[in-house]
C-alpha cells in the first residue's frame, strides 16, 4: 500500500488548507480564489488512486489506516475505503473542486473565509465517507453540518438565517437520536464481548434480537431519512438550496444529500436487517411517495432553485427505492443514481447560478428566450436537463432503469408507481426549460445578457463529459461498487438469520419493554 | 468483408454531428450541407452493401450482429450495445437511410435561407443517428436508447423555430406524450427481464413461450403497445403529432411520415413471437388500428391546412399498419410502411415545395390553379395522390390491399369493413387535397401570386425520385407472383421464427373479388371528391350546410385535445398546485415551524414566574419547602 | 423549675416575634427582636450552653440589633403604610403559606420521629461549657473557624464598598 | 429537664413566624428581621438536639450560623442603604426592575 497514511492525508489537506486560506492576510484577499482552487485541484488529484489503485474484489477495506484514539473507551480512528465510499469520496473532491473553480465571480465580501469554509466542508465528507468506526463516524457527521451552516448563513440570501437555523437543527435533530443508539449499541457491544469498541466491523458481528433492533434501526433511519431528504421530512432542503450561495448548494446537493442513503447502505441496513426487513415496505413507499410528490411539487415551482431542490427530492426517492429492492440491481441503480444526481444537479445548480449571477433572480418568469442570446449556456442546459429526465445514453437512465428494474423484480406495484416519476420528471424539467430557454425575448433585460466565459466553459466540461461517460459505459463504475455492494447485502442476510436466532436470550440491557411485533410506521 | 461495418451504419451520422458541433460556423452552410448528406448517403451506401451481403447468405441464417461493448452487467443482468441486420431491420435500414438522404438533399435546399441552418442540419443527423440505432438494435433496451433518442430529436426539431411559442409547445407535448408511451414500453422491459432474464432478442423469443404465463405475455405485449402508441400517434395518445407540424416541413416528412412514427409498427413487428403469444392484445391492436384509421380519415375530411391533413392522414395509414399487425400479417404491415414512407414523403415534401413557393403560406383556402405554375410539383403530388388513394399498380394499393386481404383471411370482417370504409375516405380527402391545391380557381392573394416560383433542383430531384419509388415499390409485394410474393418470402425467416404465424389461404376467386371491391371503393372516393370540389364546389358548401354539426365535429378533431387537457393536463397542474402551496408550505413545514412556535409560545409562558418581586420568589420557596414536607409525610 | 423558667422563656420568645412581624413602626419591630433574643439566651442558659447565651446577647441583641436601629434611624424611616388590594392579597397568601408550613410541621411531629438515644454524659461536659468549647473549636474545627474570619473579612470589604456608593449623595443631585 | 419535642416544637413556631414575616411585610427591614428570627429558630434546634445528644458539634455549629449571620446582616443593610440612596424606597415591592 502507500506508504504515507494516506486517507488521513486525504481528509486533513483541505482542512490545513481551509486554515491556511482563511489566515491568508488582507491583501490577500484578491488570490484567495487562486490559491483554494489550487487546494481543491491538488486534493482532487491526489483522490484519483482511489479509483486506478482500488482492488474492487478484495473483500473488506483498502487502505485501512487503524490507530487508538480513546483507549478507555475504545474509540479508535479507523479509516478504510471500499467500492461505494471510494466512488462517492471521488464525486465529493471532484465536486468541491469544481464548485470553487464556479465561485469566483459570485464571492465578494469575505472570500477568504468562503474558500476556507468550503474547503473544510470537503474534509468533513471525506471523512464521514472513510471513518469505520462509529464515534468518528458521528464526529464526521457534525463536523459536517458547521461549514454548511455558515455557507448558508452567512453567504446566503434574504432569509438565510432561517435556513440555515432550519438546516441545522433538522439534521441535528436526527442525528442525536443516532447518538443514543450509537452509545446504546456501544454498551450492549460491551457486554457482548467484554471488549468496549466503537468499531464498525464488531458492531456487524454482534447480533442483536429483532425486537430490539426495530429502536435502533428506527434511531439511523430517521437521522438518515432526514438527510436524504426522505417526503416528511424533506422541507429543509428547498429553504437551504434557496438561500444557499450557489457553491455551497452545488456542494448540498451533490454530495451532502448522498450521505442519508450512503448511512443506510454502510450503517443501518447491514447493522439492523431483522428491523429492515418489517420497515423495507414502509420505507419503499414513502420513497414512492417522495418521487412522486417531489415532481408534483416541483412543477409548479416559480423559482428555479426551490424546483432543482424538490427534484432532488424525486432523484433521492429513486436512490432509496433502490436500496430498498433488496437486489443487486437495485443496490447498484441506488449507487449509479447518487452519483449521476451529484454530477447533473450540481451541474444544474451551476447553470441556476450563471443566470442569477447575471440577472440576479431566480424566477423562471423573469427569463424567456435564452437561446437566441446565450447558445452555449443553452446547449449546456439542454443536456444537463436530459440528463436529469434520465434520457437514454445519459447517466440519469442507467441508475433510474436499474433502480426500477430492481423494484420491478422485489415488487411489481412499486416500480409501476415509481415509474410515473419519469413522465412527471420530464413534464416539469422541459416545462421549466421551455419557459426559460425557449420563446421569443419578453425581458429587455435578457437581451444584453452575455454567453459563458472560458471559466464557466472550463467548469462545465468535465461534468459534461461525466454524463456521456457513466450514459454510454456505466460498466467501469459498475464493476467498482458491485463487489461491495453484493458484500452489504450478502452480509445483511447473514446478521438477519444470526439475529433471528437469538430470539430468547438477547444480550445487552432490555429497553423500555420491547414493543410488540410489527414495525414503526415512522419513517 | 467482415460485418463489423454495422456499426459505422448510426456511426457515421454520430459523426457528422460530432463534425459539426466542434468545427461549427467554419464550416459555412455548403459545407454543413455536404457533410450532413454525405453522411447519411454514405450511412445508406453502407446499408446497402450490408444488405447484399446478408442477402448473399443462406435463408435460414440470414443475421449479421455485432458486439460494440458490454454496456451494463449487474448480477445476472446484462445488456450490450450489439447491432443485428435481419431481413426486417434490413428493409427498415434501407427505407430510413434512402428515405433520410433524400429528404436531407430536399433540406438543403428548403432551409437555404434559415439563419440556424447548421443547428438544423445538426438535429437530423442526431435524428438518424438515433433511428438507426432503434432499427439496428439487438437488444430492447438499446431500442430504448433510439426509441427515447429519437422523442428527444422529434421535440428538437418540432420546436426548431423556438422563437414561436406554438412550436416549444408543441416539441413539448410531443416528448411528454412519447415519454407516456416509454414508460409503457419500460414496464414491458421490465416484465420481460424478470421473466426471460434477458433483453437480447433471441435469447427473449426462445424463452419466451415456456417461460411467460397467459396473463403475463399479455400484460407485457400490452404495455409495449402503449409505447407503440404513444410513438407511432395511435388512439390514447396521436394528439401530438397534428401539433407537430409546427416544425419544418422537410421534419415532418421524415419524421412524422417515414421513420420515428414507423418505429412502433416496427417493435411490434420485431416482437411478433410474444404478441402471437398473446391473442388477446393482437385483438386489442387490431382495434385500435382499425378505429384510429377511421377517426384520423374522418377528421381529415374537415382539415384546410395543408400539413394539418397530411398528419391526419399519416395518424390514419398508422392506423392501418397496426390493424395489419393486429390481424398477424406483420409482413403486410411493413410492406405499407415501406410504400407509405415513399408517397407520404413525397407528399410532405411536395406539400414544402408548395409551402416553400407560397412564401409560408399553408391554408388551402387561399391556394389553388397551381397545377400550371407549379409542374413539377403538381406531377409528383399528384402520382403520390393516387398512389395513397389506392389506384392500381402503384404502391399504395399493394400495401393496402395486401392488409384489407389479411384482414378479411384472418376473418376479422369489422375489421376489413373499417378498413375499406378508411380506404374511401382516403381517396376522398387526398383528391380534395390536390383539388384545392392545384386545380380550381386560383384563390391567390396577390402578393402570393407575384413571386409563385417552381422550386429549386435540390428540391424538385427528390420529389422525383420518390415519385418513381411510389409507383415502383409496390410490385416488391404484387400478390399472384409465382413462389409467393417476394416481400413476404424476403421477411419469412423472420417472421415465421415463433411458430406460431397464422396462415389462412383464401381461394383465388375471393381474392380477386377483393381487389375490385378496394379498387371501386377508391375510385368512388375519387369521384366524389372531385364531383363535390371540382365540377360543382356548390355540393361541398351544401354538403357542410347539411351536415353542419358533423362538420364542427371533425374541424375540431372531436375536441380530443381540449378533452385530454381539461381532463388531465389543468387537474394535474392544479393538484401539484394545491400539493405545493398548501401540503407542503402549511402542513409538512407548518409542523416544522409549529415546533418552533410552540416553543417560543411556552417559553413566554414561563417568563410571567420572574416578575420581579422578591415577595413571590420568596412564596415559592416556601412552597417548596412544604412540598418537601408533604413528601415526607406520605 | 427549669420547666416553668423554659416556658415562661418560651412564651416572651413566641410573642415578641409575633409582634416583631406584627408592628407597624420598624424602630418597635427591632425593639421586640431584641427582646426574643434575649429570651432566646435564656433558653440556651437553661440548655446549659452558657457560652452561646452570652454569645447571643453580645453578637445578635447587641451588635446586629444596634446596626439594624442604627440603619433604621438613619433612613428615618415612618410609619409602614400597608394598603391596596394587591398587597392584602399578598398578604393573605403569605398568611396561608406560613399556616400551611405550621400544618405540615405539626403533622411532621405529630409522627413523633424516632429520636435517637440520649448520649451518657461525655467526659469534658463536667468541665464547663466554655473550656469544653474552646478546646473543639481549637482542635477538630480549627479550619471552618480560620474559614470564618476570612468570610468577615470579606463581608466588611463588601459592606464598604456598598455603603461607600457613588462619591455624590443622591441627595446633591436630586 | 426539658422535653425535646417542645423545644423542637418552639423552634418550628418561630421559624414559621419568621416565613410570615418574610412573606407579609413590604420593608426590607422587617424582613431582613424575621430572617435572623428564622436563623434564631434554627440555632434553638441546633442547641436543644446539642443538649440532647450531649455533645458540643450543636453549639459550635450555632457559633458558625452566628458569625455567618453576623457578615449577612453587615451586608443587607450595606445593600438596603444603597438601594434607598438609589431609589428613595425600602418597599420590596416598588423594586421590581429585574424581571423577565
Amino acid at each position: 500500500m502507500l506508504p504515507i497514511p494516506y486517507l488521513t492525508v486525504l481528509v486533513f489537506f483541505p482542512l490545513v488548507a481551509a486554515v491556511l486560506v482563511a489566515v491568508l492576510p488582507q491583501r490577500f484577499e484578491r488570490s484567495a480564489r487562486a490559491w483554494a482552487t489550487l487546494a481543491a485541484a491538488i486534493e482532487f488529484v491526489a483522490s484519483l488512486p482511489l479509483w486506478s489503485r482500488l482492488t474492487p474484489s478484495a473483500p473488506g477495506f483498502q487502505f485501512e489506516e487503524n490507530l487508538a484514539w480513546i483507549p478507555s473507551i475504545g474509540a479508535r480512528y479507523h479509516l478504510g475505503v471500499d467500492g461505494i465510499s471510494a466512488l462517492l469520496a471521488l464525486l465529493t473532491t471532484l465536486m468541491t473542486f469544481i464548485a470553487v473553480l464556479s465561485a469566483w465571480t459570485s464571492v465578494e465580501r469575505r472570500s477568504r473565509e468562503f474558500y476556507a469554509m468550503l474547503l473544510a466542508l470537503e474534509a468533513g465528507m471525506l471523512g464521514t465517507f472513510f471513518c469505520l468506526d462509529l464515534l468518528l463516524f458521528y464526529v464526521f457527521w457534525e463536523a459536517m453540518l458547521i461549514p454548511m451552516y455558515l455557507l448558508i448563513g452567512v453567504w446566503g440570501g434574504q432569509r438565510r438565517i432561517y435556513a440555515a437555523v432550519k438546516f441545522f437543527l433538522y439534521t441535528m435533530a436526527g442525528s442525536v437520536l443516532m447518538l443514543v443508539a450509537i452509545l446504546s449499541l456501544f454498551q450492549m457491544q460491551r457486554q457482548f464481548t467484554g471488549v468496549p469498541s466503537f468499531d464498525l466491523t464488531s458492531f456487524y458481528a454482534m447480533p442483536i434480537a429483532p425486537t430490539l433492533q426495530l429502536w435502533y434501526f428506527l434511531a439511523f433511519a430517521f437521522a438518515f431519512a432526514i438527510k436524504v431528504p426522505m417526503w416528511p421530512v424533506h422541507t429543509w432542503l428547498p429553504d437551504a438550496h434557496v438561500e444557499a450561495p450557489t457553491a455551497g448548494s452545488v456542494i448540498l446537493a451533490a454530495v451532502l444529500l448522498k450521505m442519508g442513503s450512503y448511512g443506510f447502505v454502510r450503517f443501518a441496513m447491514p447493522m439492523f436487517p431483522n428491523a429492515l426487513a418489517v420497515c423495507t415496505p414502509t420505507i419503499a413507499w414513502i420513497s414512492i411517495i417522495g418521487i412522486v410528490y417531489g415532481a408534483v411539487v416541483a412543477m409548479v415551482q416559480p423559482d428555479l432553485k426551490k424546483l432543482v431542490a424538490y427534484s432532488s427530492v424525486s432523484h433521492m426517492g429513486f436512490c432509496m427505492l433502490g436500496l430498498m429492492a433488496m437486489n443487486a440491481q437495485g443496490f447498484a441503480g441506488s449507487m449509479m443514481t447518487m452519483l449521476s444526481h451529484g454530477v447533473s444537479t450540481g451541474a444544474l445548480f451551476l447553470l441556476v447560478g450563471v443566470i442569477y449571477e447575471r440577472r440576479h433572480t431566480r424566477a423562471i418568469a423573469d427569463f424567456g428566450g435564452l437561446w437566441k442570446v446565450m447558445p452555449v449556456f443553452s446547449a449546456i442546459f439542454l443536456v444537463v436537463t436530459l440528463s436529469s429526465i434520465g434520457l437514454p445514453g445519459t447517466n440519469g437512465f442507467v441508475g433510474e432503469f436499474l433502480v426500477l428494474l430492481g423494484a420491478f423484480m422485489t415488487k411489481f406495484s412499486w416500480a409501476a408507481v415509481a415509474a410515473t416519476g419519469v413522465i412527471l420528471s420530464a413534464c416539469y424539467m422541459l416545462w421549466m426549460f421551455q419557459r426559460v430557454v425557449f420563446g421569443p425575448i419578453v425581458h429587455e433585460e435578457n437581451r444584453g445578457l452575455g454567453d459563458l466565459t472560458l471559466r464557466e466553459r472550463l467548469v462545465f466540461a468535465p461534468l459534461l463529459l461525466l454524463i456521456f461517460w457513466m450514459g454510454f459505459m456505466p460498466q467501469p463504475f459498475l464493476d467498482r461498487m458491485q463487489p461491495a455492494l453484493d458484500r452489504t447485502l450478502e452480509l445483511t442476510h447473514q446478521r438477519a438469520e444470526r439475529s433471528a436466532a437469538l430470539v430468547e436470550r438477547a444480550p445487552g440491557i432490555r429497553l423500555v419493554s420491547a414493543p410488540s411485533g410489527d414495525g414503526g410506521s415512522r419513517p | 468483408m467482415n460485418a463489423s461495418l454495422l456499426a459505422w451504419i448510426p456511426g457515421l451520422p454520430l459523426a457528422a454531428v460530432l463534425v459539426n458541433l466542434l468545427l461549427g460556423d467554419r464550416l459555412g452552410k455548403k459545407g454543413t450541407a455536404w457533410l450532413a448528406c454525405g453522411a447519411v448517403v454514405a450511412a445508406f451506401a453502407l446499408a446497402l452493401r450490408a444488405v447484399l451481403q446478408l442477402a448473399a447468405l443462406p435463408e435460414h441464417e440470414r443475421h449479421l450482429s455485432e458486439v460494440a461493448w458490454t454496456w451494463m452487467r449487474v448480477g445476472t443482468f446484462s445488456v450490450d450495445v450489439a447491432f443485428l441486420l435481419d431481413p426486417l431491420s434490413a428493409v427498415m435500414v434501407l427505407v430510413v437511410t434512402g428515405v433520410g438522404s433524400l429528404i436531407h438533399i430536399y433540406a438543403t435546399g428548403y432551409m437555404s435561407h434559415d439563419p440556424s441552418f447548421r443547428r438544423f442540419f445538426l438535429y437530423l443527423n442526431l435524428f438518424m443517428f438515433a433511428m438507426l440505432t432503434l432499427v439496428l438494435a439487438d437488444n430492447y433496451l438499446l431500442l430504448f436508447v433510439g426509441w427515447e433518442g429519437v422523442g428527444l430529436c422529434s421535440y428538437l426539431l418540432i420546436g426548431f423555430w423556438y422563437e414561436r411559442p406554438s412550436a416549444a409547445e408543441a416539441g413539448k407535448k410531443a416528448f411528454i406524450v412519447n415519454r407516456i408511451g416509454d414508460f409503457g414500453f419500460m414496464l414491458g422491459a421490465f416484465m420481460l427481464v424478470t421473466a426471460t432474464g434477458s433483453l437480447q432478442f433471441d435469447r427473449v423469443f426462445s424463452a419466451a413461450p415456456h417461460v411467460f404465463t397467459a396473463a403475463g405475455v399479455t400484460l407485457a405485449t400490452l404495455l409495449m403497445f402503449l409505447g407503440a402508441t404513444g410513438k407511432s400517434a395511435q388512439i390514447p395518445l396521436f394528439t401530438w403529432l397534428p401539433d407537430a407540424m409546427e416544425g419544418p416541413t422537410p421534419v415532418s416528412a421524415l419524421i412524422h411520415a417515414a421513420t420515428m412514427v414507423t418505429a412502433g409498427v416496427y417493435m411490434l413487428a420485431r416482437s411478433h413471437v410474444l404478441f402471437e403469444l398473446a391473442p388477446a392484445t393482437m385483438q386489442v391492436v387490431a382495434v385500435i388500428g382499425a378505429a384510429t384509421a377511421l377517426m384520423a380519415a374522418t377528421i381529415g375530411l374537415a382539415q384546410n391546412d395543408i400539413k394539418r391533413v397530411l398528419a391526419y392522414s399519416t395518424v390514419s395509414q398508422l392506423g392501418y399498419m397496426f390493424m395489419a399487425c393486429g390481424v398477424g400479417a406483420f409482413g403486410a404491415g411493413i410492406f405499407h410502411v415501406m410504400t407509405h414512407a415513399f408517397f407520404k414523403a413525397l407528399l410532405f415534401l411536395g406539400a414544402g415545395s408548395v409551402i416553400h413557393a407560397m412564401s409560408d403560406e399553408q391554408y388551402m383556402r387561399r391556394m389553388g390553379g397551381l397545377s400550371s405554375r407549379l409542374p413539377f410539383t403538381h406531377g409528383t403530388m399528384a402520382v403520390a395522390t393516387l398512389a395513397i388513394a389506392g389506384v392500381p399498380f402503384l404502391a399504395g394499393f399493394f400495401s393496402k390491399d395486401e392488409i384489407l386481404h389479411a384482414a378479411w383471411a384472418s376473418g376479422h370482417k369489422g375489421i376489413w369493413l373499417a378498413g375499406i370504409v378508411g380506404a374511401c375516405l382516403t381517396a376522398f380527402y387526398m383528391t380534395r387535397l390536390y383539388v384545392l391545391t392545384f386545380r380550381g380557381p386560383s384563390r391567390l392573394s396577390h402578393e402570393a401570386e407575384h413571386h409563385l416560383h417552381e422550386s429549386p433542383p435540390s428540391m424538385i430531384v427528390p420529389l422525383v425520385v420518390l415519385a418513381v419509388l411510389s409507383v415502383v415499390g409496390g410490385y416488391v409485394g404484387m400478390p399472384f407472383q409465382q413462389g409467393g410474393n417476394a416481400f413476404e418470402t424476403w421477411l419469412h425467416p423472420v417472421l415465421s421464427a415463433g411458430g406460431h404465424a397464422a396462415h389462412h389461404e383464401v381461394s383465388r376467386g375471393v381474392e380477386w373479388l377483393l381487389i375490385l371491391l378496394s379498387v371501386g371503393v377508391a375510385l368512388l372516393g375519387i369521384v366524389l371528391s372531385l364531383r363535390s370540389y371540382l365540377w360543382n364546389p356548390a355540393t361541398a358548401t351544401a354538403l357542410q350546410t347539411r351536415f353542419a354539426g358533423l362538420h364542427r365535429l371533425l374541424v375540431n378533431k372531436y375536441w380530443v385535445d381540449e378533452v385530454y387537457d381539461a381532463v388531465l393536463v389543468r387537474p394535474f397542474v392544479g393538484i401539484s398546485e394545491w400539493m405545493w402551496r398548501f401540503w407542503d408550505a402549511k402542513v409538512v413545514d407548518g409542523l416544522v415551524n409549529g415546533v418552533g412556535t410552540t416553543l417560543e409560545g411556552g417559553s413566554a409562558i414561563l417568563k410571567l414566574f420572574q416578575n420581579g418581586y422578591v415577595g413571590t420568589y420568596a412564596l415559592f420557596i416556601t412552597l417548596g419547602v412544604i412540598a418537601l414536607f408533604l413528601h415526607f409525610l406520605r | 423549675m427549669t420547666i416553668a423558667l423554659f416556658v415562661g422563656f418560651a412564651a416572651l420568645l413566641v410573642v415578641t416575634s409575633l409582634m416583631v412581624i406584627l408592628h407597624r413602626n420598624p424602630v418597635t419591630s427591632a425593639l421586640f427582636l431584641v427582646l426574643a433574643f434575649c429570651s432566646l439566651a435564656g433558653i440556651y442558659l437553661l440548655l446549659h450552653a452558657e457560652f452561646l447565651g452570652m454569645v447571643q446577647i453580645v453578637v445578635y441583641a447587641g451588635a446586629i440589633m444596634v446596626l439594624f436601629l442604627f440603619v433604621i434611624m438613619y433612613l428615618n424611616l415612618q410609619h409602614d403604610v400597608e394598603s391596596g388590594v394587591q398587597i392584602a392579597l399578598r398578604r393573605g397568601i403569605g398568611w396561608l403559606a406560613g399556616a400551611g408550613l405550621l400544618l405540615a410541621g405539626a403533622t411532621l411531629l405529630g409522627r413523633g420521629l424516632a429520636l435517637g438515644p440520649a448520649a451518657e454524659v461525655s467526659p469534658d461536659q463536667a468541665s464547663g461549657n466554655v473550656a469544653a468549647i474552646g478546646k473543639a473549636l481549637y482542635s477538630r474545627y480549627l479550619f471552618p473557624f480560620e474559614l470564618t474570619s476570612v468570610l468577615l473579612l470579606v463581608a466588611m470589604v463588601g459592606v464598604i464598598v456598598i455603603a461607600r456608593g457613588r462619591a455624590r449623595s443622591p441627595r446633591e443631585d436630586a | 429537664m426539658i422535653p425535646l419535642n417542645w423545644l423542637v416544637a418552639l423552634s418550628a413556631i418561630v421559624f414559621t413566624i419568621g416565613v410570615v414575616g418574610v412573606l407579609v411585610r413590604r420593608n426590607a427591614l422587617v424582613i431582613f428581621m424575621s430572617v435572623e428570627l428564622m436563623l434564631n429558630a434554627a440555632n434553638l434546634a441546633f442547641v436543644a438536639f446539642a443538649n440532647h445528644m450531649k455533645s458540643l458539634d450543636g453549639q459550635i455549629f450555632v457559633f458558625f450560623v452566628m458569625t455567618v449571620a453576623a457578615a449577612e446582616v453587615a451586608i443587607g443593610l450595606a445593600i438596603i442603604v444603597h438601594l434607598f440612596r438609589l431609589r428613595e424606597t425600602v418597599f420590596v415591592d416598588e423594586i421590581h426592575l429585574l424581571k423577565g
